[in-house]
Order: C-alpha cells, then sequence, then structure tokens
C-alpha cells in the first residue's frame, strides 16, 4: 500500500517536473515571440505612398503606362508639414531634420514610365561625391530642374539627393537612379507657409520587373563625423523603401 | 621542506627494461582496441574527405571561379580540407570508441574499477607533436607560396612594375560611400558608373577609397577583397577570365543599409567594353 | 594530509582601535544604496550638465550641443555612484587615514552571519564573490540568448524586414559584446573565484576587497551596455569599427562606459587572481602539484592583465573623439582607421584565449575524475597553455588581412597564427590521451568533455582555413567567420562551462544537479547548435556577408535551417537552465564529495565554512594519484623476458 | 621591533607582516604591468598616427608645436618627488619614522606642484583637441600623466596619514616602499610621455593621400 502511494508520488513528480520544463520553454518563446511582435508594431514603416497611374506615354521601350509621384523635402517639421517621428530612436532630438514628404515607402508600377516631381525647400550642403551632382538612370539621363533640363548640377549647391538602388537580390532586375535636388539660396525669404520658394526637380524613369528596393539621400545633410549620422542613418527621413508591383 | 621534494608526477611506471622497439610494436598493433580505431580512423576518412569536393561545389554555387585568384583559393580550400581530415578523423575515432570499447561505467557513485593509471607515453607525444608539426608546416608553406601566387597574380599587372603579360591593365578609382560603389576610369576618359563593367582576360587594378567609414571591396565570384578606408588608398587587381555577371558585396558593417550596398561586375567581351566606352563618352586607350 | 597549526587562530594578534560597528560604514552599505547613489548621481549630473549647456541648443550641424559629454558625464556618474554607495571607496579611505581592518572587521565583511543579505554587499568573501559572477553570468547570458533570437528570426524571415536596419546592426552589436563579457566572465568568474581557492588550500583570495571591487564593477557597467539600445544602439558590430562609431548616436557611449569600467574589474580580477595562485598555495604545493585548472586560470588572468588596457584606451581615445573632438581616429584631422583597429586586436584576439583556456582547463581538471584516470601528460597541458598565452600577443593582425594596412603584414602573422594551433594541438592531445583506454563516467560533465573536443576540432579546423590569407580573401567578413567564432566560442567555450558548472554544482550549491532534465536540455543544444552554424558555414561559403538584414534568395534554405536550429538551441538552454534552478532550489543534498575526487576543493565539507579549511592542508602529492598500473605491462614483461633470454642464449 | 622568535603579525589576517608584504609586492607589479599597456597603448596611437600623418593632418596648425620646457619640468617635479620618497623609506627602514613623514610631506609638495604644472599646461597648450593628431596625442599623453599625479598624490598623503597614525612601523613600512615603486614606474611613464611629445614631432611622411581622393 505504502508501495503504491510513493510509486504515485514519485510518479507524480515526474509529470510535474516535465510540465514544468515544457512550460519554462513556452515561456520563453512567448517571450522573444512577443517582443518581435512589440518591436515590429513599433518599428513600423510609415504608409506606402502609390504612384498614381495617369495614362501611357512613348518611351524608348515603346508605348507604357505613365505614373507620377509627387514628394517634397522639408528643412524641418513646422506647424503646416509635422514631418515623421518614428522609429525605436525616439529619445534622440529631431529639432532640424530635413525630410522627404509625404511619406517614404513608395510604390511604383511595374514596366512602365514614373514621373517623380519634387519640391525642395532645404539649403545647399557640399556633397562629398561629385558623382551624386549628376543625373543617373532616369530617361535621357537628364532631369528637370526648375524648367531647364539638365544632366548635372554644381556640386556645391546640392542640398539633398534621391538615390534608388539595389536590393541584394539577383532574381531582381537591377535599378539604380540618381538625382540631384537643386539647393534653395541661403538668403531665399520665407513665404506664407514658414518655407521659401521651392526648387521644382521632375524627372522619368522607367521600371522593370516587380521587385524590392531602397532608395536613400547621398548628399551629408545629418550630423556626427562626415554629417552622415542622425536624419542620414535614420529610415524614414532622408531614406526609405521603393517597391515596384 | 621534505615534502614538497616528493616524487615528480611523471615517475616512469614502467619497468626498466623495455622489450626491443619492433616486438612492442607489434605487441601494440597487435591489441584489440588499436585494430579497431584504426578501423573507424579509416572509415571516418572516407566519410570526412569528400567533404572536401562539397566545400568547393558550395564556393562555386554563384557562379564562380571567375579569375585565377579564385581557382587558387578554391584550390587552397580543397587542400586544406583533405590534409585535416585525418586530424579530425584520428580524434573522432578515439571518441566514438572510447564511449564503445573501453567500459563505460554508469550510476551514482563514484565507480570503483578504476582505469590505468597511464601519466604520460613518450612516444605518443613525441609522434602527435611533429605530427602536427608538419602539418602547421606544411600549411604555413602552401599558404606563403598561395599568398606570393595570388599576389603575383593582384598585382603582377600594376603599372607600376613591368606586367608579364602583354595588355596594359586598367586603372578602376573604387569609391565606397555609404550606401553605394561607384567607380571611375582614370584612363578612358575619367567616365563613371554604379557598375563595374570590364572586359576579359585584361588585368584590373583597382584604388579603392572611401568618402566615410570602412567599407569592404568584395568581389565574390572573383576573390578579391579589400577595405575601403577612409584617408588611405588600397591597391588590388585581378585578372577576370570569365564571361557574366557577378556580385559585389561590401563586406565590413557600413551603418544603416549596409545589406544593400551591392552592385554587379559585367565581364563582357571587349568589343561590348569599348561600345559601353562610347554610349557613356568615354574614349579607348588600350 | 597531514595537519598544521590553525593559522588565523593566532593568540594576541595586537588589533587596531575598532572605528565603529564590525564593517564601518559598510554596516549600512548595500546594493539598494549603491542603485540610490548611482542613480541620484547620475540625475543630479543630467540636471546641471543640461543647465550649463540648454536642451534644444543646435551647433551648425543640428547636433544637440554638448550632447554627447552630457551624456557620457552622466553614465559615468552612475558607475562612480554606484561604487559609493555599494561602499566601494570606504577601504582606500580608511587605508589613508589608517583606520586599518580589524579582525571583526574582515568577518563581518566576509558577510558572517549576514544570512543571504551578504549576496546583495560589498561582500570579499570569494564564495560570495564567486556566486554572484555565477548569477549574473546567467541573465548576461539570457539577454544575449535573447537579442541571438531576434537576429535569427530576423535572418529566417527572408522575405521582409522585421526591425529597422538601426535595430538590427544594434541588435548584433550589444549580442556579441554581451556574449564576450559572459563568456569571458562564466568560468574565471564562478569557478575562479569560488573554487580555486578551495582548490589550492587558501582561506580566501589574496585582495578579497579588490575580488569584491571587480564583481561589483562589472556590475555597474551592465545597465549602460543595456542602455545604448535606448539611447540609439551601437550600429556597428561589438568592433565598433571606428570611425563609424563615432557617425553612430549617443547609443555609442553606454558601449564605451561599459567597456572602460569593464576594463578595470577584469584587470582587478587578474591582479587578483594571478597574486592568489602564486602566493596563496597551500604548504607542499609546488608547481607540479597544482590542479591543471589553476595553471588555465593563471593563464587566462594573465592574459586579461596585459591585454585589456589597450581595449580600454581603444574606446576611451574613441570617447574622446567623439566628444572633445580629438581625431584619433577621423581621417579628416589626421586620425586612421587602422590604429582603432591594432588597438582593438591587440585585447581581441588575446581575449579569445581568455574565454577558452580557463574552460579547458576546468575540462581537463573534472575528466580525469569521470575516467578514474591520471592527467595525461601535466606537462605537455603547462607547455600549451605557456605557448598559447605567448603567441596570443602576436596574431592579432590576422584579424586585419584585407584592410590593407600592410600587405606585407599578412606573411609573418599567417606564420604565428598557424603556429598557435601547435600548442592547441598539445591541450587535444591531452585530452585525448586522458581519454585513451579509460573507462568513462558517463554523467553530464564528462559528456561536456566531448562536446567540448568535437567542437574545438572543427572551429580549429576552420580557423585554419581563416589563419590562411589567401582563403581569408574569400571568407574575411563572410557568415563563414561567423560560424568558426561560434564553434570556438559557443561550441567549445559555453557548452564546456556548462559541463564545469555541473561539475562543481555540489560544491557550490551543496545540492545536486538533476542530470536527466540538464541533459535533454544540453544535448537539445548541441545538437541544434550543430545544425545551426554548420549550415551557417554553407552560407559563408556561398558568399553570404555577416550582419546583413537581407541578403540574397540564395541563401535562403541555410538561413531557414539557422533559425530552426538557433530556436532549438533556445529550447534546450531553456531546459538546462530550468534543470539548474529547479536542483538549485530542491535537488537532493550532495556529500562533500560526490564525485571522488582528489583535488583539495572536494575535501573541505560542504557548504563550505567561512574560512573554507577548518585546518589548513599540506599537499603531498599531485590530485591526479588515480588508476590502477597498465594491465598490458605485464605482456611487456614477458616480451622483455623473450628478449633477454634470447639475448643470453646468443 | 620583530624579533625572530615573535614575528609581527598582519591584524586581519593574522599572519606575519612580510607573508603579507610579499604578497602586496606582487599585486603592485602586476599593477604596474597593466598600466604600462596601457601607456604603450598611447604611445603606439602617438607614433603610428607621427608615422602615418593621414591627410596631412599630423602637424598643428601654422607649425604650433606644444614647448617642450614645461613636460620637462613637470617631468622633474615628479622624479624630485619619488628620490625624496625613496630617501624616506630608506629612512624608515632604519627605523627614523618622523623622516618618513617629512619625506611623504615634501614629496607630496613636489608631486602637487607637478600635477598643477600640467594642469596648467593642458589649459595652455597652443593648440586645442580638434587641432589635427599631433594635438590629440599629446593632449592625452599629458592628460595620463595628470591622472597618474592624481593617483601619486593620493598615495603620498596616504602615507602621511598611515605613518602618523602608527599604521607604517619600522618594522612594518611595506607599504611606503610600495608607494615608492608606483611612483618609479609613473616617472618612466611620464618621461616616455614626454620625449615622444617633444621629439617626435616632424612626420617622416610627406606625401600622404588626402581624404578620399585618389592621387597616386
Amino acid at each position: 500500500m505504502r508501495e503504491q502511494r510513493s510509486q504515485l508520488t514519485r510518479w507524480r513528480g515526474e509529470v510535474k517536473r516535465l510540465l514544468f520544463t515544457v512550460l519554462t520553454v513556452l515561456i520563453g518563446a512567448g517571450i522573444v515571440a512577443g517582443s518581435v511582435w512589440l518591436l515590429m508594431d513599433r518599428q513600423a514603416a510609415p504608409a506606402t505612398l502609390k504612384a498614381k497611374i495617369v495614362g501611357t506615354a512613348a518611351t524608348p521601350q515603346g508605348n507604357l503606362p505613365h505614373a507620377t509621384l509627387d514628394l517634397s523635402i522639408y528643412p524641418q517639421s513646422s506647424a503646416s508639414v509635422p514631418g515623421p517621428d518614428t522609429g525605436v530612436n525616439a529619445v534622440i532630438d529631431k529639432f532640424g531634420w530635413p525630410f522627404y514628404w509625404p511619406s517614404t515607402s513608395l510604390e511604383l508600377p511595374a514596366h512602365s514610365l514614373v514621373t517623380i516631381t519634387v519640391h525642395q525647400y532645404d539649403g545647399a550642403s557640399t556633397v562629398w561625391n561629385p558623382y551624386f551632382a549628376k543625373v543617373h538612370g532616369t530617361v535621357g539621363g537628364t532631369a528637370s530642374f526648375n524648367g531647364k533640363t539638365k544632366t548635372e548640377i554644381d556640386p556645391a549647391n546640392v542640398a539633398h539627393t534621391f538615390t534608388i538602388h539595389q536590393y541584394p537580390q539577383s532574381t531582381q532586375p537591377y535599378f539604380f537612379v540618381s538625382v540631384p535636388m537643386l539647393a534653395v539660396a541661403d538668403n531665399a525669404k520665407n513665404e506664407a507657409n514658414g518655407y521659401p520658394k521651392a526648387e521644382v526637380m521632375e524627372f522619368s524613369f522607367i521600371t522593370g520587373a516587380p521587385g524590392d528596393y531602397i532608395w536613400n539621400c547621398e548628399d551629408p545633410c545629418g550630423s556626427g563625423y562626415v554629417d552622415f549620422g542622425a536624419v542620414m542613418s535614420e529610415r524614414g527621413w532622408m531614406s526609405g523603401t521603393v517597391t515596384v508591383v | 621542506m621534505s615534502i614538497d621534494s616528493q616524487t615528480p608526477i611523471d615517475e616512469p611506471e614502467v619497468p626498466t627494461n623495455r622489450p626491443e622497439p619492433t616486438h612492442r610494436m607489434k605487441e601494440w598493433l597487435s591489441r584489440p582496441y588499436v585494430r579497431r580505431i584504426l578501423l573507424i580512423f579509416v572509415i571516418l576518412n572516407i566519410v570526412i574527405v569528400p567533404i572536401a569536393w562539397l566545400v568547393v561545389h558550395f564556393m562555386e554555387l554563384s557562379g564562380g571561379p571567375a579569375s585565377s585568384i579564385m581557382v587558387e583559393l578554391e584550390k587552397t580550400v580543397f587542400v586544406f580540407t583533405i590534409v585535416s581530415a585525418p586530424l579530425m578523423a584520428i580524434t573522432a575515432s578515439i571518441l566514438i570508441y572510447s564511449l564503445l570499447g573501453w567500459g563505460r561505467v554508469t550510476g551514482e557513485e563514484p565507480p570503483m574499477q578504476e582505469s590505468p593509471a597511464i601519466r604520460t607515453n613518450g612516444i605518443a607525444v613525441v609522434a602527435w607533436v611533429s605530427a602536427t608539426s608538419l602539418l602547421a608546416t606544411f600549411l604555413v608553406i602552401w599558404g606563403l607560396m598561395e599568398l606570393a601566387t595570388i599576389t603575383s597574380y593582384a598585382y603582377g599587372s600594376t603599372p607600376a612594375n613591368q606586367q608579364p603579360n602583354a595588355t596594359k591593365a586598367i586603372d578602376v578609382n573604387v569609391t565606397g560611400q555609404q550606401w553605394l560603389w561607384t567607380f571611375e576610369y582614370p584612363d578612358q576618359g575619367k567616365i563613371e558608373s554604379d557598375v563595374l563593367v570590364v572586359p576579359i582576360n585584361t588585368p584590373l587594378y583597382f584604388n579603392v577609397t572611401s568618402k566615410d567609414v570602412v567599407h569592404n571591396f568584395w568581389i565574390v565570384e572573383l576573390g578579391v577583397k579589400i577595405d575601403a578606408n577612409p584617408g588611405a588608398i588600397t591597391n588590388t587587381g585581378v585578372t577576370p577570365d570569365k564571361l557574366g555577371t557577378f556580385n559585389i558585396r561590401c563586406a565590413e558593417l557600413c551603418g544603416l543599409h549596409h545589406a544593400y550596398m551591392e552592385t554587379k561586375i559585367e565581364v563582357v567581351t571587349q568589343d561590348q567594353f569599348d561600345s559601353w566606352l562610347r554610349e557613356q563618352g568615354g574614349k579607348r586607350t588600350i | 594530509m597531514s595537519l598544521t597549526a590553525v593559522i588565523h587562530e593566532q593568540p594576541a594578534v595586537p588589533q587596531p582601535r575598532q572605528h565603529g560597528k564590525p564593517g564601518g560604514f559598510l554596516h549600512r552599505a548595500n546594493v539598494f544604496t549603491g542603485l540610490i547613489g548611482g542613480i541620484g548621481l547620475a540625475v543630479i549630473t543630467y540636471a546641471v550638465g543640461s543647465k550649463l549647456v540648454p536642451w534644444g541648443t543646435q551647433d551648425a550641424d543640428f547636433q544637440q550641443v554638448g550632447l554627447n559629454a552630457l551624456i557620457f558625464a552622466t553614465l559615468s556618474a552612475w558607475v562612480i555612484g554606484f561604487m559609493i554607495g555599494i561602499g566601494a571607496f570606504a577601504g582606500p579611505i580608511r587605508w589613508m587615514l589608517g583606520h586599518d581592518l580589524t579582525h571583526e572587521d574582515a568577518e563581518y565583511m566576509a558577510g558572517k552571519g549576514q544570512g543571504h543579505m551578504k549576496y546583495w554587499k560589498y561582500t570579499t568573501d570569494h564564495k560570495v564573490v564567486g556566486m554572484q559572477y555565477l548569477i549574473m553570468a546567467l541573465v548576461l547570458f539570457a539577454l544575449g540568448g535573447f537579442f541571438a533570437m531576434l537576429i535569427r528570426t530576423e535572418l529566417g524571415v527572408t522575405w521582409k524586414e522585421v526591425f529597422d536596419p538601426n535595430f538590427y546592426n544594434s541588435l548584433i552589436g550589444t549580442h556579441g559584446i554581451v556574449m564576450i563579457i559572459a563568456m569571458i566572465i562564466v568560468v574565471a568568474g564562478p569557478l575562479g573565484n569560488f573554487i580555486m581557492p578551495l582548490m589550492i588550500g587558501a582561506r580566501d583570495m589574496a585582495f578579497p576587497r579588490l575580488n569584491a571591487l571587480s564583481f561589483w564593477l562589472l556590475f555597474a557597467a551592465v545597465p549602460p551596455l543595456a542602455a545604448n539600445l535606448l539611447l540609439g544602439g551601437i550600429r556597428d558590430g561589438w568592433t565598433v569599427y571606428q570611425p563609424l562609431g563615432t557617425q553612430a548616436p549617443i547609443g555609442m557611449l553606454g558601449y564605451q562606459v561599459c567597456i572602460i569600467t569593464f576594463a578595470f574589474s577584469t584587470g582587478i580580477a587578474g591582479v587578483n587572481l594571478i597574486t592568489t595562485i602564486v602566493t596563496m598555495r597551500a604548504r607542499g604545493m609546488t608547481w607540479n602539484r597544482v590542479p591543471i585548472f589553476v595553471i588555465g586560470t593563471l593563464a587566462a588572468a594573465i592574459m586579461g592583465l596585459v591585454w585589456f588596457p589597450m581595449f580600454q584606451y581603444s574606446q576611451i581615445l574613441a570617447a574622446s573623439d567623439r566628444i572633445i573632438d580629438t581625431s584619433f581616429f577621423i581621417p579628416q584631422g589626421g586620425g586612421s582607421v587602422w590604429l582603432y583597429e591594432n588597438l582593438f586586436w591587440l585585447l581581441g584576439h588575446p581575449e579569445v584565449y581568455v574565454i577558452v583556456i580557463p574552460v579547458t582547463g576546468a575540462l581537463l581538471e573534472l575528466m580525469t575524475v569521470f575516467l578514474r584516470k591520471p592527467l595525461f601528460s601535466y606537462k605537455m597541458a603547462i607547455a600549451g597553455f605557456a605557448g598559447v598565452v605567448g603567441i596570443s600577443a602576436v596574431v592579432w593582425v590576422h584579424h586585419m588581412y584585407m584592410t590593407g594596412f600592410a600587405p606585407s603584414a599578412g606573411y609573418p602573422f599567417m606564420l604565428s597564427t598557424e603556429l598557435i594551433s601547435i600548442p592547441f594541438g598539445f591541450l587535444v592531445l591531452v585530452m585525448l590521451g586522458t581519454i585513451w583506454r579509460g573507462k568513462v563516467w558517463t554523467r553530464l560533465p564528462m559528456m561536456a568533455v566531448y562536446a567540448m573536443i568535437w567542437c574545438k576540432i572543427v572551429g580549429g579546423i576552420t580557423g585554419v582555413y581563416l589563419s590562411d590569407v589567401p582563403v581569408d580573401q574569400y571568407m574575411h567578413g563572410s557568415m563563414f567567420v561567423v560560424a568558426h567564432f561560434h564553434f570556438m566560442l559557443m561550441g567549445a567555450g559555453l557548452f564546456g562551462a556548462m559541463g564545469a558548472i555541473v561539475y562543481w554544482f555540489p560544491k557550490m550549491t551543496g545540492r545536486m544537479f538533476d542530470e536527466r532534465i540538464g541533459s535533454i536540455g544540453f544535448w537539445t543544444a548541441f545538437f541544434a547548435f550543430q545544425l545551426t552554424f554548420m549550415s551557417m558555414f554553407v552560407a559563408g561559403l556561398q558568399g553570404m556577408p555577416r550582419r546583413v538584414l537581407q541578403f540574397d534568395n540564395a541563401f535562403n534554405i541555410s538561413n531557414w535551417v539557422s533559425t530552426i536550429g538557433a530556436y532549438l538551441i533556445g529550447a534546450g538552454m531553456l531546459i538546462f537552465l530550468y534543470a539548474m534552478i529547479t536542483s538549485w532550489r530542491h535537488g537532493k543534498p550532495a556529500t562533500s564529495n560526490p564525485w571522488g575526487a582528489k583535488t583539495l576543493d572536494w575535501q573541505t565539507q560542504t557548504p563550505v565554512p567561512l574560512e573554507n579549511f577548518p585546518i589548513l592542508p599540506v599537499v603531498t602529492s599531485d590530485p591526479y594519484g588515480y588508476g590502477v598500473p597498465d594491465p598490458y605491462l605485464k605482456v611487456e614483461e614477458e616480451l622483455a623476458r623473450d628478449d633477454n633470454e634470447t639475448v643470453g642464449a646468443r | 621591533m620583530s624579533t625572530p622568535t615573535s614575528p609581527v603579525l598582519y591584524p586581519t589576517t593574522g599572519e606575519p607582516v612580510e607573508v603579507n608584504a610579499r604578497r602586496n609586492r606582487l599585486g603592485v607589479w602586476l599593477c604596474i604591468a597593466s598600466d604600462a599597456t596601457g601607456t604603450v597603448a598611447l604611445l603606439i596611437a602617438y607614433s603610428y598616427l607621427w608615422s602615418l600623418n593621414v591627410n596631412d593632418g599630423w602637424a598643428p596648425p601654422k607649425g604650433a608645436w606644444a614647448p617642450a620646457w614645461p613636460f620637462w619640468a613637470i617631468v622633474s617635479g615628479l622624479v624630485l618627488g619619488t628620490i625624496t620618497m625613496w630617501w624616506g623609506v630608506k629612512g624608515i627602514s632604519k627605523g627614523h619614522i618622523s623622516r618618513l613623514i617629512a619625506a611623504a610631506l615634501l614629496s607630496t609638495l613636489l608631486v602637487l606642484a607637478a600635477f598643477l604644472g600640467q594642469i596648467i599646461q593642458l589649459s595652455t597648450f597652443p593648440f586645442g583637441p580638434a587641432d589635427g593628431a599631433y594635438a590629440s596625442a599629446t593632449q592625452w599623453l599629458a592628460l595620463a600623466t595628470a591622472l597618474h599625479l592624481a593617483v601619486v598624490l593620493f598615495l603620498t598623503l596616504a602615507i602621511i596619514g598611515r605613518t602618523r597614525a602608527g599604521r607604517i612601523a619600522p618594522d612594518n613600512h611595506s607599504h611606503a616602499r610600495f608607494v615608492a615603486m608606483w611612483m618609479t614606474w609613473v616617472c618612466v611613464a611620464a618621461i616616455l610621455g614626454a620625449l615622444f611629445a617633444t621629439v617626435m614631432t616632424d612626420s617622416p611622411n610627406t606625401n600622404s593621400p588626402s581624404f578620399g581622393t585618389f592621387q597616386e
């Protein structure tokens, strides 16, 4: 009789230990899964900005759907344009960070001509690498700066650049577009909306098959060592994603 | 103090008059466990050596080798795997046999039956040390020779010293900036590109630098790798000998978009290269 | 073991004047006052500092003026305030004033009659410090393992970014440095402090107060490191190559303060360990009778002591680059990135041996017990340790083959790096020779020996690839490197450490380790480990660079395998942890010598009394007197007789 | 006075003070070794940047090298203080307690002078930290000396305190000796720093590639 009870208690002990072992693992898994979910939620990219299809256009590659996209670059957020405040590093002081607006995660249609118009309100900061003062990858290798068509601008007069480049996927078409953004003169006076008169850049390029790409500004406009810190190293301000669908 | 001058730990526990070495060798080889371990050793070698082919296969998955340097690298990896296989095999076979052959003991209490008190064994020590030293020496010599070879492949075609092969080297200025590679052909009319387009079988000479932080310029299938340092120019070179498009990656963490700091190298024929130069507005100088 | 007089009860030792209660200020100080002091001083510093430079003042770069200085001062203030609060400065001040410790003071500080509170105080008893180190290591492993799970999640989800790239870069950096610190302390901390003095028959460490200091410095160093994730993270891997580190946000300062503090902790611990081993061995423990684990600890302590200041200064100078705009690593101002890499790797490589050597020593120690065999060729083991310590000083450039800072340096450093594999070979020989013909007592610690030898061989062979400049030209900066050093540090280091901790668990906690559950966890983790990092080798061979969060589809399969394996490792480690905690709380009570070992640490009773040995032991032989005469010697004798007869006949 | 029959015992552990002193001496040597590698790290940094002259950024603007005499003034103050301390140690080993107190007092004053001199030198360098690599390296060498001197200051003061409290006696004066040993090492470190900063000024590398450009 006592035999059986001791048997029973030992058996109970075994089961209990087993359950607690499994429980420990489950708790660990729960912690990891929960924090992954939290972090993804915390670091969500800004709402996607889709290019609008406005018809078809004749291109070197024949008639393609024509899509347009309007972007603006603000020197710093204001009452009229709040600007982004995302990312894990919200504690870092973001006063005076320039940013692309309305969004930095873009979506473009595949196999079509895309025309991007940028209203640029920020001042100049010399670009390290003169390569990025030239226009690359657009139709005809040119862009229109305030209506004037050029292939490059003065490196000392570049405010930012819009540079799309390759995602590390060998299966998707190579895609590279880089256009410098003309700077506003330092003595330009502000208008009603609190910003000076915008410089307008317009350029078109042809997208290939669907794929994921990223873009960022190549003109050091941040802070820290060689001005590539701060805003230049944060998603959602001077860099983002480009999805071709 | 007397207790301090006790017997040293390597006291010889073997009789002073040993049998002749040949006899002892025969006797040793006749021991069953020795034979079994040797058997396992042979089997393991048969299992392990083929890994050498596997390793090289993995290295070639992405389309290489596309240069003589890469060929040398794969050869080195292959040889190293072969020569280190026996080391792994002997270790593994002893471990395996020790779990099966010499008598396992289980239970809660410290085992009563004790193992043979082998303090040391001069023959084993000498054999092991000489074997590992020989292995290391071989690896060093092989490595030094290979290093000399690939260095000559890389720099043998620099404008500095008269290169053996007739074709003049093409200089390429490689600039890393967060997070893009840009290439400049100083002798071809300073044309610039985001993709590295080069003619086949022509020596290339890279001047690599960085605009900001440390990057690492890695042409995977060509076996070229050198850091791009700010404030310094590093040089390397290669002669591509396979047509096709290969990967250029950044192999040194360089910030936000390090993972995306990739581009292509297109190895094309001389004619294609010339026409590419022309449409880039460059001029042919070779 | 003959006996000697009880030294510490000398009659009529003239005592200095007793100042106040025993322990003086330390009577009130504990970790909570430490936290109060640290947080208080940090807050005050921050408030005052931000008054000096009003928040929001921007320089031309829109950078917060003096932000770096402010944060650095705040974090340092935390460290200093904590050390004040815990009472670390009481000793120096008493020494300065000549108020030396009385015997009562010393006994109070050793935790006499304080129950569990002594684990929360500036306690000098080496056993308490060892326990504190053990808990600290477990906490750090939990933290680093958690980061590892996040990293593998990102790499397993190959079709999208799970995390912000910056956060991912901070993750890999924090995971790296947390695990490195944990691996450095996991054996030399708990076992080096708790077990080593017992093994050499000492009453305590040579400098008990430095012992407490080294632990609490480590304790104070961790919060700044953890804080970096809130301050923008360290976005450059654990090596934080400059000038990327100068570009990174203020989280970098957390890393730098942590390393500067931790280097002090390591140096102090090194001084303490070396002095203890050299000067406090029991009577009769001549150098050829010292247990091999003690030698291993000595070797590690020497390397840590000598090389850590290099690392410390690399971080001090990097911090000054950020704070006062010096240009040690800033090329525009004449600084050199190669200088940082050299200073970093001058420690960075010996540090690997600081991790691996004590583990090797511990396993060499315990395998004699589980094989009931003497250590095979003690002298070879010593030579192996000595060789590694010696050569480790001249191999650091093999981390820099591809930096191009001196292309011709590849030749000599390839030589030295290949040479260091020879002393490592000695250690492997000692392990194999000890296993040779031994009857294995298959307990968990012994299984760790098998695990370690396997991982060491794999890591060693892949290390041979990487030590070779031409091969490194392909492997450098690829996933292959990651897999290699995980085999060395985690495979050989961590699994070995798990075995060592299981072996000394009864002595440290007074309870037996639950080996059934423990083995489940151990083997799950071990085989999952093979899965994870073998497939990582494949990814590296295919050309996948390390520290990337998105990569070519070609690497997907091996990364999925790695991620699955990593999750299994996590599960195994949790099971092992559970086994540890339950056995700690209500495991089977342990006898004083459950393994039947011959070293001194098992000769005193369990739990170990305050001054370890009621009477100090005297050593009359080395601790490896296991085993019976070799049966095959009879065979040889017969052979010899035959030979002699043949000789006589002639 | 200790006699062979009854050695002076260390109160905390009850061991003879000689045993304790031998132990502590090893500890001091190890601290010196560790601090030495730190100093070597600084000297490596100095000479490395000196030899590279990256981006032609070694020399301070308009050749404003740091004047040499302050370095040597500071070093001489420190060396004098060390000699005095050794003199006091010799004294107490002969039994003159007052001589050790006097020596410690004197060397405290000398070291204090050196320390203040170091602070003044740091604040009056003809360049700021941001003025190139020479400026950075030199200022850190000076800063390291200042930190060393601060530690020494504490130690010499402590010797006064301990001797007056009777903790340092003719038969138990190892701590005074240790402090003198440490001061000797600090002298070596300071002299090395001064040598580097005053002798290795003009960089041997006259044509260094300037930042981020290709000039062969």
